[in-house]
């Protein structure tokens, strides 16, 4: 076992008065030991829930429905929230997408960087405040002992998020939880968060999960990815295969409509349509109604997990012979 | 200066919200609709006694028994009478049109005076706004607004119309305020820009873009403030400086019967308690509207 | 950060002049004359004459005011119609009285206010947070007269426990003092603490969902830590505003419960000077009323600057 | 000052000459730790008839505020913006009003652009009605007209702007820049809120309004790759300035300024070999202080010591490329 985090069958929904709705429908993922995997999809899709998920942070209402999240070998998605608070911030941390309003505007950077350790570790004050100046340093804040004593609305947006990241990595977790670390970040800044996370990540032979929009950050950062549409799985393997021979319409899609900068067209190829809202979600696969390969069964019944080279989920590779029709895949 | 918001979990956060809302409205939601339709019907039946209080009124308000001073509460006066013989429950009934119209009437000044005031104010800033009119309500708004009020009513003159008048006067610094506020929260919209560089004129824009959406806070405010106006009407008449005897007016009921209280102690608490009850139920009310207002403006 | 005071200091000032120029103008430019309104209808024409020369009336009203003001200035309020006494004497002697009330009605608020908002906050939905939201909504639809009469009614004149109403100076006998003073705190403190719980759970309710709270529990923090160390102090800013400008509808609520309660305080006197047209007394009463809201609110705005460090830079960011 | 072209000179649309737009930040009373945001600082390019000009920059350039001041939203605090030769910064309200018929503008945030409490119908109609732009009695119909040539159903008439996804309520404030019959389009940042798949629809339903309807664009974003997608010139500003302005082909092909190369170098990549990443050091500098000599040598790898006491000239480095660097 290898793993350091496996996550089996995850399906989480929301309980409210005239029912529940299913947000995350049975996704399965696992992160090696020192691995970056990633989960990839657009606004909606559940890549952050899954993440908050892992921390056992789901908003309120937020129910985990079926499945597991085995973190070293124990499920913790059942756990208590006095058994996580002792998991969260020492064994796996998270930084979020909006630095400027992560942190706490009224308590100063020094506080709240060495409020993990006095929280996790039986440290004196003294030995917490060396320990995080030494916690800003490394995560590249200049003159970290004057950091220490300001607050966080006189820092820059690039500068919290390294705050954040020398919080989340003080007490050396095995796991890190990136929730769209660099979207609100310019791309310079991006550059330079991304490269800092990389190389702490080396150094503390941590694995992370990154949650992000943008592809080209996979391509350059993960070793696996996971795509995700409307809540589901529909794509799930090593990076480089993944992006050299993707395999999901949906997958396809998307790495088509990014405007290239290496080559010029005049119409960029589009994902016709957009996703369709919870209640009018379809019954098979959730991606029908936008896919242009969609076949009569793709409506009917959900897709089977298909396993050649890598994880797809679509009804274009099953072996099955789907009602006569056999498309050619090549063309997609 | 509009900087690039990117995309993604920003509009996700926006999808799980309404679940999250719609969790939580569940229990205590349903509870507080509850409480505002029970205060909108104690509202409409106060309404119906004030407006229908001739026929409805078992006495005449007005009209002395000596016959019947200080009775307790009983089958023909059910709310007992008072130092004057006259039966309670007919005064109260007649109470409510003082009550109801002297805090529809206040606060429909204020609402004249402030509105147009506030929004033009907040919608061209500049001097005007930030060094005149900001500043007059901040002054204003210094003086404890009873204390104003009994002055006001005091140097024009003891009676319910200068009261109206009076509490109107001090609750506009309100409504300037709020309108003011609700204006420069929506110029910072988009929206108004878009309108501004559609080429749209300044006042279709306040009009027809701006008003509208400032609406909803502007409707609970002022249903909040018919609240205390009637609380304010009632102080005054209480003091001796609004409605004036013999009509009937609950704060002045209240002060007759002051000095009873441990002989006749229904006199001061029947009225007493209308005033509760009205206030709590445009409260409830005010905030019903808010709540009903509120998910889908944002 | 002294920047911001200076800020603050200037505006004060400028608040406090028209302060002024307003409690002038509510006695002198509402139509009629000032001399006749003091002495009513049917004072005399000489007596008219020479109220009139005695108080300056026939200068123009520019020169009434800075008249007036330079007294101000000088601690000079005028002297009151009914017994001729200096005004300031009168305020300096009823003062003491109206802030002792408004001390211990505001004590009485935040005691009840602060661990009722953050029960309901925190534990929302349960049966504390509808008693609290009861409470909340009929303490601030009472009215203020009402529940005085209806605590003398019920805690003095039916079970006794209290007397119904007086008041003896603290200086002369403690514990009356105390007794006397528990009812008019009531009365004034039950709205305020009733609109400072709704304050406080709504601006702890969302607080509660920022991001830095999310933050604080994925640093591993237990919900405990997280309330009191993170989302207390930054809701409780917006209340602390909140209260800050209520005092100014406080000292409207102390008119009434001193007169319920026959205390004699600012208010009893307002009142008092109303009803017999004591228009001196009024004015210097008013004009001081509206000063210690104006000076509070500045003390506010101070203490804002101390809880949050965001102030201190005057909005520039660096 | 501006590029002399050998081919038969390009009709301009747009000139901007020198533009400046400053922010005041009062702190104390009467002036003091008066500070200035030098949010546009002498800004001048211009834009030829039918063609899109990108503007790209990072948050806090002044890229938005320039578009702003281009359309009068914003007063400009100096300089020209001649449109079609006419004076923008000298007209009164009144005519920049009726001016609004010709430059357009599609703002960022879709959903706080439109009007909640408004039915998309009534709006497009209003602004139609207000420009006289057809007859009244024609604007419904011309109005339904509109919402299928941004490719929605002629039904969304009576509906609420919350109605709609964000891709739909991109469209229409496309609707609504295009209700007019516009000149010029100055998008701002329009499809950055927007999700790639989407972000591709609107791309491509701007261009082929542009061809079209024969519209010029100025097109302002941060995005590298959608800038690249959509312009046929390209400025890149810093700081308030531009430093470097080209045609789309040459810009990419041989960037000049050390700034757009780390840019370049920065934008993660799908599918690319490892490249050589200039990573700059610290952060865009405040518009309030802004730094001496050349803007950009606080981050710039190349920086030496003229860089930090000499402003750069924005001159002509190659024909029609322009670059403020000392050693470009």
């Amino acid at each position: 076992m290898n793993d350091i985090l496996s996550v089996n069958h995850l399906s989480i929904g929301f309980d409210h008065s005239y029912g529940h709705t299913s947000v995350i429908d049975d996704i399965s993922f696992n992160i090696e030991k020192g691995q970056t995997l990633c989960i990839v999809g657009e606004s909606g899709c559940g890549k952050s829930l899954t993440s908050l998920a892992v921390m056992g942070l789901l908003p309120s209402g937020g129910r985990i429905h079926d499945g597991q999240i085995v973190y070293k070998g124990q499920d913790i998605s059942r756990k208590s929230q006095k058994e996580l608070s002792e998991i969260r911030g020492k064994e796996i941390s998270m930084i979020f997408q909006e630095p400027m309003t992560a942190l706490n505007p009224l308590h100063s950077i020094g506080y709240q960087v060495s409020e993990v350790l006095r929280v996790h570790q039986k440290v004196s004050k003294h030995e917490a405040k060396e320990k995080a100046i030494e916690m800003l340093r490394l995560v590249g804040i200049p003159s970290p002992e004057k950091r220490f004593a300001q607050y966080p609305h006189e820092l820059s947006g690039g500068m919290r998020q390294r705050v954040m990241i020398a919080m989340a990595l003080i007490c050396h977790p095995g796991l890190l939880v990136a929730d769209e670390p660099t979207t609100a970040l310019d791309v310079t800044i991006q550059a330079q968060i991304l490269e800092l996370i990389q190389n702490l990540k080396s150094q503390f032979d941590m694995a992370l999960l990154l949650i992000t929009h943008d592809l080209g950050v996979v391509s350059e950062t993960a070793d696996k990815v996971v795509v995700m549409y409307a809540g589901q799985v529909v794509e799930y393997g090593d990076t480089k295969e993944l992006f050299t021979e993707p395999k999901h319409p949906y997958t396809k899609g998307l790495i088509n409509s990014i405007p290239k900068m290496d080559e010029d067209t005049e119409v960029l190829p589009t994902i016709k349509g957009s996703v369709p809202s919870p209640d009018e979600m379809p019954m098979g696969c959730r991606f029908v109604t936008r896919c242009p390969f969609a076949m009569e069964i793709c409506s009917k019944i959900k897709p089977p997990k298909i396993t050649d080279g890598h994880e797809v989920h679509c009804w274009l590779y099953s072996s099955e012979d789907v009602k006569g029709e056999n498309p050619s895949v090549d063309k997609v | 200066m509009g900087e690039p918001q990117l995309q993604s979990e920003t509009v996700n956060r926006v999808q799980i919200n309404p679940l999250r809302k719609k969790r939580n409205k569940s229990y205590s939601k349903l509870m507080k609709n509850k409480l505002a339709v029970c205060g909108g019907i104690f509202v409409v039946l106060l309404v119906v006694l004030a407006v229908f209080a001739p026929l409805l009124a078992p006495f005449d308000p007005t009209k002395q028994n000596y016959g019947q001073i200080l009775k307790p509460p009983s089958a023909t006066h059910w709310f007992g009478t008072d130092t004057l013989g006259r039966d309670l429950l007919s005064r109260i009934i007649f109470g409510a049109q003082v009550s109801l119209k002297a805090g529809l009437i206040s606060v429909g000044i204020a609402l004249t005076i402030g509105i147009p005031l506030g929004m033009i104010s907040g919608y061209f800033r500049g001097f005007w706004d930030e060094f005149i009119i900001m500043r007059v309500t901040d002054a204003m708004l210094a003086f404890p607004s009873l204390v104003l009020a009994l002055t006001l009513a005091a140097v024009l003159g003891p009676s319910l119309n200068h009261a109206m008048i009076a509490i109107g006067l001090v609750f506009t610094p309100y409504f300037i305020r709020l309108a003011r506020g609700e204006v420069l929260a929506q110029r910072e919209r988009e929206y108004v820009s878009a309108a501004r560089a559609s080429g749209l004129r300044n006042f279709s824009i306040m009009m027809r873009h701006v008003f509208p959406n400032i609406l909803g806070p502007l409707i609970v405010q002022a249903t909040l403030n018919v609240a205390s106006a009637i609380i304010a009407e009632a102080s005054l008449s209480y003091l001796g400086l609004g409605t004036q005897p013999p009509t009937p007016s609950w704060g002045a009921m209240l002060a007759e019967g002051q000095g009873y209280i441990s002989q006749a102690p229904w006199i001061s608490i029947f009225p007493g308690l209308f005033i509760f009850l009205a206030v709590i139920s445009i409260n409830v009310f005010g905030d019903g509207i808010h709540d009903w207002l509120d998910p889908k403006l944002k | 950060m002294l920047l911001y005071i200076a800020r603050r200091f200037f505006l004060m000032i400028v608040i406090l002049f028209l302060v002024s120029i307003m409690v002038f103008g509510l006695i002198n430019i509402i139509p009629g004359d000032p001399a006749s309104l003091m002495l009513g209808q049917e004072a005399t024409p000489q007596a008219l004459a020479s109220l009139r020369q005695n108080l300056g009336l026939n200068d123009p009203l520019y020169l009434q005011y800075i008249h007036w003001v330079g007294g101000v200035l000088q601690g000079n309020l005028g002297y009151s119609l009914s017994d001729h006494t200096p005004v300031l004497n009168i305020l300096l002697s009823k003062i003491p009285v109206t802030l002792e009330l408004t001390i211990f009605a505001f004590l009485l608020a935040v005691l009840i206010a602060v661990p009722a908002g953050i029960i309901s906050a925190v534990h929302k939905g349960s049966v504390w947070d509808y008693v609290t939201t009861v409470f909340a909504l009929s303490g601030v639809s009472i009215p203020a007269f009402w529940l005085g009469i209806l605590l003398i009614y019920l805690l003095s004149l039916t079970l006794g426990w209290l007397p119904p109403s007086g008041y003896v100076a603290f200086a002369q006998n403690p514990v009356r003092n105390i007794i006397l003073m528990i009812m008019p705190s009531i009365a004034l403190g039950i709205r305020l603490s009733a609109q400072l719980t709704r304050m406080l759970r709504s601006s702890l309710l969302e607080v509660m969902q920022s991001d830095y709270i999310r933050t604080g529990y994925a640093k591993g923090l237990l919900e405990k830590a997280v309330v009191f160390k993170h989302a207390l102090r930054n809701a409780m800013l917006p209340v602390l505003t909140v209260a800050g400008l209520e005092l100014s509808s406080f000292l409207g609520g102390a008119v009434i419960t001193e007169t319920i309660f026959a205390v004699p305080g600012l208010g009893q006197l307002i009142v008092n000077a109303i009803l017999t047209r004591d228009f001196p007394v009024v004015q210097g009463a008013i004009l001081f009323m509206a000063f210690a809201v104006v000076i509070v609110n500045f003390l506010v705005d101070i203490a804002y600057s101390l809880l949050d460090p965001r102030i201190s830079l005057g909005g520039a960011s660096k | 000052m501006l590029i002399k072209s050998e081919t038969p000179e390009p009709e301009k649309i747009l000139e901007v000459k020198d533009l400046k737009k400053f922010f005041d930040i009062k702190q104390g009373f009467v002036g003091l730790g008066h500070q200035t945001v030098r949010a546009v600082d002498d800004v001048s390019f211009f834009v030829n008839k039918g063609e899109t000009l990108g503007i790209v920059g990072e948050s806090g350039c002044g890229k938005s505020t320039m578009g702003r001041s281009i359309l009068q939203l914003q007063k400009p605090t100096d300089g020209s913006v001649l449109f079609e030769g006419i004076e923008l910064t000298k007209l009164k309200n009144g005519q920049i009003r009726k001016l609004r018929k010709d430059i357009q503008m599609v703002f960022q945030d879709p959903f706080g652009s439109l009007n909640p409490r408004i039915t998309i119908g009534t709006m497009l109609r209003e602004i139609v009605n207000t420009h006289h732009v057809v007859n009244k009695t024609e604007s419904k119909s011309y109005v339904e007209e509109l919402l299928e040539q941004v490719g929605l159903k002629k039904s969304y008439y009576d509906r609420y702007a919350h109605e709609f996804s964000g891709g739909q309520r991109q469209r229409i404030s496309i609707a609504r820049a295009l209700a007019v019959r516009p000149k010029l389009i100055v998008c701002d940042e329009a499809v950055s809120a927007l999700d790639v798949s989407v972000q591709a629809q609107i791309l491509n339903l701007l261009q082929k309004l542009k061809k079209d309807y024969e519209l010029t664009y100025l097109f302002i974003s941060h995005d590298l790759s959608v800038i690249k997608h959509v312009s046929d010139r390209v400025a890149v500003m810093y700081l308030g300035q531009i430093v470097e302005l080209a045609s789309k082909e040459e810009i990419f092909e041989h960037p000049l300024h050390p700034y757009l190369r780390a840019l370049l170098s920065a934008i993660p990549l799908v599918n690319q070999p490892k490249r050589e990443r200039i990573i700059l050091s610290g952060e865009v500098p405040s518009p309030i202080n802004i730094p001496e000599g050349c803007r950009f040598h606080t981050r710039c790898p190349f920086a030496k010591d003229l860089c930090k006491q000499k402003v750069p000239a924005f001159e002509q480095k190659k024909d029609g490329h322009w670059a403020a660097c000392h050693f470009a």
